[in-house]
């Protein structure tokens, strides 16, 4: 299965998905897991003041198979590792994640024997806020710097690339 | 009448010692007599102590450790009287006292010895107890007779060992968990 | 032009205007709620966000698509489609305007003037809880059930004051046609008050408006899918399109209430103390007397918003209570005030 | 390894327990909007209503209690700020009044109103996390959304005074670090106004709403005595009609000096613990404006800390030092062996005594009742699982 | 337009489908969705003939059916759900508490 | 060929078979939808609109929900109802007994359909008010009774439904 656009590298398939991209960077719905300190500047993040919907991140979909973007806020312990594993294989594809706070990065202050180090050794992770907790900004940064990554993918690139793989 | 009088006088023998340190009393008791003397403490018109505040476990490995090696008056000991010693109880349990009435605390004190670990719950006088006692039989690995629902409270059921021992390293020991699904079987 | 043409032209406009006002009750919704709560709202996405819904439509389209490894395959494709199919025909009845004069041929703005017309929205009301309670059932997921389960309940519940409402309306107009309920709204009544069904159905109105707000899944009655009891209710295992769906459908479900709310008790096309038909011409009044019914159906839209930011929601038993304890002697008190209005002036 | 031999590892931590007999068990949690994050209640319910409650605890438990053995007296205060993250400021004042009460130490009377301005401050906060909670969770989120205006402001307060927002490690051992900042008068006149016209907007969308009412009212009440027995303290206990408030029955600091009112409930039902937290944030603007009246006085170069060594080594001995933090008791356990570490700290803190009572609660209620009490209790789960 | 007998022919097959699921079913449920099957198959019945006849007079019967059918729908269940909180069941065969 | 009411007695037909041989109760449930959704359409097909709406409103928005509901409220979604009889005899003799009555009927109502006689429609037939003219006209005592059977009904299953009886 060959996939051919209109001239140049691929035309039609590139605008399609620059639209495919633009819709999704423009609706990256959370999943608010805030566990701890950070939850709260989360919700800091969702009030008025600093007002996360700008961005389309409005509606927090507590169902994992709603989300979009993990926003993992605040400290993981090794009791917690099997349930944010499993909430994030419950996302649908295309998927992100936010780890946000020292904590959710390296494992913060917490070096002992309940809390996990990091939370990249179980899930991947797109955007590292550092900050204990991070300021609204920096957690609004982060959302940024998220949907650039988003408007820079290839959704459709890579379906053909593993459709061709399989035929 | 201060405290401390009011205090031997209720328990009469069961108060083995009575400590004052920056102003609050502590008091303690032979662990078999626990339960006995914390209702006599309770019921005892001139003290009231009706309110537990919590029960703390402390494990003294490390004060043992460092009086044996550094403390001049472990060294200066006749050889002979530190081995006929029996060790000294490792754990404590201290629990957190509270008059209403007159806003008194009182601390009241037992030592668990390494080789037996049981003391008898007081959720049957209070019932705030029964949360920290299950932190201690998780967290130290003291078990509580009579206690309603024993088992761990904030590791997990799997988990080996007792974190807050102070033989236990901060960081380190079987605590890592293998995150890999069972094959799942669909209908 | 032939009258299939026109029935024709007829269903393509309102089944795309249903489509567009449903898409920007999601932005209404949204910056509505932005505006009630002092924020900003969504408005990265086109011009004052205008383009969000675009952009949801988007997400959703080309996301996985899950079906859970336990949920039963067919009936969980079906629940979306069984909650948004109703909600859409309700339109057939619906009444948007007079009619109109255009080459010597009576067009009315409305699909078809059946003689039940009201009828069949109520029966078709009654079908779209099975778009919960399929979607609960079918996902296997604890949560849905309990979903499902509050959606039926509730719904057959207040499918009665609802009922009762209609039916003390249907006495007063004497007719079940959406189109002679709209033009017995003409005039006057007591010589101040327009002649409008809420002058002289004040107790069924309410009725009727709290009875809508529970048939729309709305605050107070989003117990279905009450987010801080049981995640996301019905759709709790829903994703991608199908998730879309029954959000789509919801905001349909709205327009329709609104638009049966405006018909029964709001004076449907007819605008208090004016007679538009005496000098506008017949195209202008036609687009009159459209808009005319849509703003009324846009307060009605907005202020089931307004309501859905402002109060908390209500427990599933307060529900029950309300439906069976409070609206139900009301809504028979109504009918028997109504029956004793009717046989006296007669 | 092939995928058939790799085992389950968690049947115990997230798979729902299967349904038996009668009842169906429902797992909330962790990951659940009303939990909090970090919560888990295993409900067995017959149909809507709740059979059994029980919560399970431990999915933030950090370990700070064992950190705290390794690390000095100056490095525990920030993690003290992790534990009710939500009133950072008690939390550290709690724990800095108990070394300080080791080592014999009186603080310089500015600090000591510094210490009070800011922990009232904190309480306000955290009292409007709670109440704006309590709102999301049944429903209504638009009060929440008012309070955190405010709440906004009162970060503004506290970065202005040590920097930082959330987590203030504020204090040091000995007195304070910094002064109030030079607008404060300002800024709290603005702040006070806003806290008022928060409240009155709450008051008008919660408190007087019908819904609200009905919602509240009479869910999950408890008597006095259970919640003495149970080891309730705070708003919680004030809520069942148990007039104790640690400010005036072992008054710290000034309090002793301050006119205040300590608000009582009747039935300990959410309502009256929404309606303890909403007038105790009225009192407390009340004790910050007579606190501020008092620094105005004193002389600008007064002390703001204690003399203090460098290094801090209290003498060896246990001490236990509770203050009324906005949830309740919070109180420290430290024994010390005349290091320069601690030799065994332990937090009582006040959702855990609260917590344990959920069971017995929430029996017989139905789930949206289990979900409106969870959050008018506010718990924490950093100083819960510690 | 349908002959009459083309009805009375379909309304025959539904009745007999209901009725051969009334007989072979074992959960309680469905035989409830039998029962439902047959009442309407005579309703299908009084309607054809109230619409052959002209007459409004099977219309009406119709919907005393509706009341009788509604009316089986909440006593039936009901005791269905009393019965089965007694022995945790819907299998009709497992209604064995009056035999001896 | 009318294609109208072959098409809904097709689906009548084969929903109606769906019905009895599903396994579970809820496609069964919704294959009865099916069928009474059928029926509605063959009432409008035979002039008479008020009993198609009440067919969708009554059947399927009202008591096949409160079937559903009470199919929730039973068996949760975990286990599966053995529900097929097991029993092949039981089986075969159940579908005997059908064909032998679908024929008994069949004949019956021939006999039947001869006497009634293809009439012209008079003028508002099927319409509401036609229809309320004959029920509170020449039905009243029937329609009496019927809404006592309901009020009987209505106490009945509340005193049934109640948790101790």
């Amino acid at each position: 299965m060959k996939i051919q656009g209109y001239g140049g590298n691929g035309w039609f398939i590139t605008k399609m998905e620059q639209l495919i991209n633009w819709g999704r960077s423009r609706s990256p719905w959370p999943l608010p897991y805030g566990t701890a300190c950070c939850g709260i500047e989360l919700m800091a993040t969702m009030a008025s003041g600093y007002d996360i919907a700008r961005f389309g991140a409005e509606r927090p979909s507590f169902s994992p198979r709603q989300a979009d973007v993990l926003l993992e806020a605040g400290t993981i312990t090794k009791k917690m590792t099997p349930v944010l594993k499993r909430i994030y294989d419950q996302m649908a594809e295309p998927k992100w994640v936010i780890a946000m706070g020292a904590c959710a990065c390296t494992g913060g202050v917490f070096r002992t024997y309940s809390t996990h180090q990091g939370i990249d050794s179980i899930i991947p992770v797109d955007i590292y806020i550092p900050g204990c907790p991070p300021r609204p900004e920096a957690l609004l940064d982060g959302l940024v710097k998220l949907i650039h990554k988003i408007e820079k993918e290839h959704p459709l690139r890579k379906q053909a690339q593993a459709l061709l793989q399989e035929s | 009448m201060n405290l401390e009088r009011r205090v031997r006088i209720c328990l009469e023998s069961n108060a083995l010692s009575v400590e004052e340190t920056a102003g609050d009393i502590t008091v303690t008791v032979p662990a078999g007599r626990l339960v006995d003397s914390l209702m006599a403490l309770k019921e005892h018109p001139d003290l009231k102590f009706d309110f537990l505040s919590d029960v703390i476990g402390i494990d003294n490995l490390d004060l043992f450790r460092k009086k044996k090696g550094k403390g001049k008056a472990a060294e200066e000991e006749p050889p002979e009287k530190k081995v006929k010693a029996p060790p000294p109880p490792r754990f404590e349990i201290v629990y957190l006292l509270l008059s209403l009435e007159s806003s008194e605390r009182l601390r009241v004190k037992i030592q668990v010895p390494e080789n037996d670990m049981t003391v008898d719950s007081v959720t049957s006088i209070w019932r705030a107890a029964s949360w920290p006692e299950r932190e201690i039989y998780d967290l130290f690995g003291i078990n509580f007779l009579g206690h309603p629902d024993l088992k761990r409270l904030l590791m997990w059921d799997g988990f080996k060992g007792h974190p807050l021992r102070k033989d236990y390293p901060l960081e380190g020991k079987g605590e890592t968990r293998r995150l890999v699904y069972e094959q799942e079987k669909i209908r | 032009m032939p009258d299939w043409k026109i029935a024709i032209i007829k269903v393509v406009f309102i089944w795309c205007w249903t489509l567009i006002v449903a898409v920007i009750m999601t932005w209404v919704e949204r910056r509505g709620a932005a505006m009630i709560q002092d924020r900003l709202g969504p408005n990265r996405a086109g011009p004052f966000g205008l383009l969000q819904p675009l952009a949801d439509g988007i997400k959703l389209f080309t996301k996985e698509d899950i079906v859970p490894a336990r949920a039963q395959k067919y009936l969980f494709t079906l629940g979306p489609v069984m909650f948004a199919l109703p909600a859409f025909s309700a339109y057939a009845v619906m009444p948007f305007g007079d009619k109109i004069t255009l080459g010597g041929k009576e067009i009315i703005l409305q699909i078809s003037d059946v003689s039940i017309g009201i009828l069949y929205v109520v029966a078709l009301g009654s079908i779209a809880v099975y778009g919960m309670i399929i979607g609960g059932w079918s996902s296997n997921n604890k949560f849905s059930i309990l979903g499902g389960l509050r959606s039926t309940a509730q719904l057959i519940s207040y499918e009665v004051p609802w009922g009762l409402a209609i039916l003390a309306a249907v006495m007063l107009y004497g007719t079940f046609s959406m189109r002679e309920v709209s033009l017995a709204q003409q005039g006057t009544f007591l010589g101040f008050l327009p002649n409008w069904g809420i002058f002289k159905q004040p107790l069924g109105f309410i009725l009727f408006i709290v009875a809508a707000y529970c048939e729309a899944n709305r605050v107070p009655f989003d117990l279905p899918e009450a987010e801080s009891e049981i995640v996301a209710g019905y759709h709790t295992a829903y994703g991608s399109m199908r998730l879309g769906l029954y959000l789509f459908g919801e905001y349909i479900n709205l327009y329709t209430l609104s638009a049966i709310i405006v018909t029964l008790y709001f004076g449907s096309w007819h605008l208090p103390y004016v007679d538009m038909s005496t000098f506008l011409g017949p195209i202008s009044y036609g687009i009159a007397t459209f808009l005319v019914f849509f703003l009324k159906v846009a307060f009605f839209l907005w202020l089931f918003v307004w309501v859905r930011w402002t109060v908390p929601r209500f427990r599933y038993d307060q529900v029950m209570g309300l439906g069976w304890k409070t609206l139900i002697p009301i809504g028979l008190f109504n009918l028997f005030i109504t029956a004793l209005f009717i046989q006296l002036s007669i | 390894m092939t995928a058939e031999s790799q085992c389950r590892i968690y049947p115990e931590a997230i798979n729902e327990p299967e349904p038996s007999g009668d009842y169906v068990h429902i797992n909330i949690g962790p990951s659940h909007p009303a939990m909090h994050g970090t919560l888990r209640i295993i409900t067995t319910t017959d149909g809507e209503s709740v059979i059994n409650a029980e919560p399970e605890i431990g999915y933030l438990h950090r370990g700070v209690e064992k950190l705290g053995e390794n690390l000095n007296y100056t490095q525990f205060i920030p993690l003290t700020d992790r534990l009710n993250y939500c009133s950072a400021a008690a939390n550290n004042v709690a724990y800095e009044m108990t070394v300080e009460k080791l080592m014999g130490l009186e603080v310089p009377e500015k600090a000591q109103l510094i210490r009070i301005i800011l922990m009232e401050l904190a309480r306000i906060a955290d009292h409007q996390v709670c109440v704006g909670i309590l709102g999301v969770d049944l429903g209504a989120f638009t009060p929440f959304l008012y309070l955190f205006i405010q709440r906004e402001e009162i970060y503004e307060i506290f970065e202005k005074t040590n920097g930082t927002r959330l987590t203030n490690t504020f204090g040091r051992i000995g007195g304070v670090d910094t002064d109030l900042p030079e607008d404060f008068g300002p800024m709290w006149n603005k702040l006070r106004d806003g806290i008022r016209k928060a409240n009155d907007e709450t008051d008008r969308l919660l408190t007087h709403n019908r819904i609200f009412m009905d919602r509240a009212i009479g869910v999950t009440p408890f008597s006095a005595e259970d919640a003495l027995n149970w080891g309730f303290t705070g708003p919680c206990l004030r809520a069942c009609g148990v007039k104790r408030d640690l400010r005036r029955d072992e008054p710290y600091y000034m309090y002793d000096s301050f006119q205040f009112k300590i608000p009582t409930g009747e039935n300990g039902d959410v309502f009256d613990r929404y309606m303890v937290r909403m007038i105790e944030m009225e009192e407390s603007v009340k004790i910050i404006d007579q606190a501020y009246e008092m620094y105005r006085q004193m002389p600008e170069d007064a002390p703001l800390m204690a003399r203090v060594p460098k290094i801090i080594k209290p003498p060896a001995g246990e001490v236990y030092h509770a203050i009324e933090s906005p949830n309740g008791e919070l109180g420290f356990f430290i024994k010390s062996d005349g290091t320069s570490n601690p030799y065994r700290i332990k937090i009582r803190p006040p959702c855990y005594m609260i917590y344990q009572a959920f069971p017995e609660l929430v029996q017989g209620e139905m789930i949206a009742d289990l979900i409106a009490c969870l959050s008018s209790l506010n718990i924490i789960a950093g100083e819960l699982d510690r | 337009m349908a002959p009459l007998n083309h009805y009375i022919i379909l309304a025959t097959i539904i009745f007999s489908l209901g009725v051969i699921g009334f007989v072979t079913r074992r959960n309680a449920l469905i035989l409830f969705m039998s029962v439902e099957l047959m009442l309407n198959s005579i309703n299908l019945m009084l309607v054809a003939f109230s619409r052959f006849k002209a007459d409004m007079a099977g219309q009406v019967m119709a919907i005393f059916i509706y009341a009788v059918a509604a009316a089986e729908v909440a006593v039936g269940l009901a005791i269905l759900i009393a019965i089965s909180r007694h022995i945790k069941e819907i299998d009709v065969t497992k209604f064995n508490l009056l035999k001896w | 060929m009318d294609l109208i009411f072959w098409f809904f007695a097709f689906m009548a037909v084969s929903a109606g078979l769906l019905t009895i041989t599903a396994k579970d109760p809820l496609p069964c449930a919704l294959s009865l939808m099916s069928v009474f959704i059928a029926f509605s359409g063959l009432y409008l097909h035979l002039h008479a609109p008020l009993m198609a709406i009440f067919q969708v409103t009554i059947y399927a928005g009202a008591i096949l929900v409160l079937v559903l509901f009470v199919m929730m409220l039973l068996t949760t979604p975990g286990e599966r109802l053995k529900s097929i009889q097991k029993n092949v005899p039981f089986r075969i003799m159940g579908a005997q007994l059908g064909l032998c009555l679908t024929a008994l009927l069949g004949f019956g109502m021939k006999g039947i359909s001869d006497l009634v006689v293809q009439a012209r429609l008079p003028d508002g037939f099927g319409h509401p008010s036609s229809f309320g003219t004959l029920f509170f006209k020449d039905y009243l005592l029937h329609f009496e009774v019927a809404s006592v059977l309901l009020l009987v009904a209505l106490v009945g299953s509340i005193y049934l439904g109640k948790k101790s009886l």
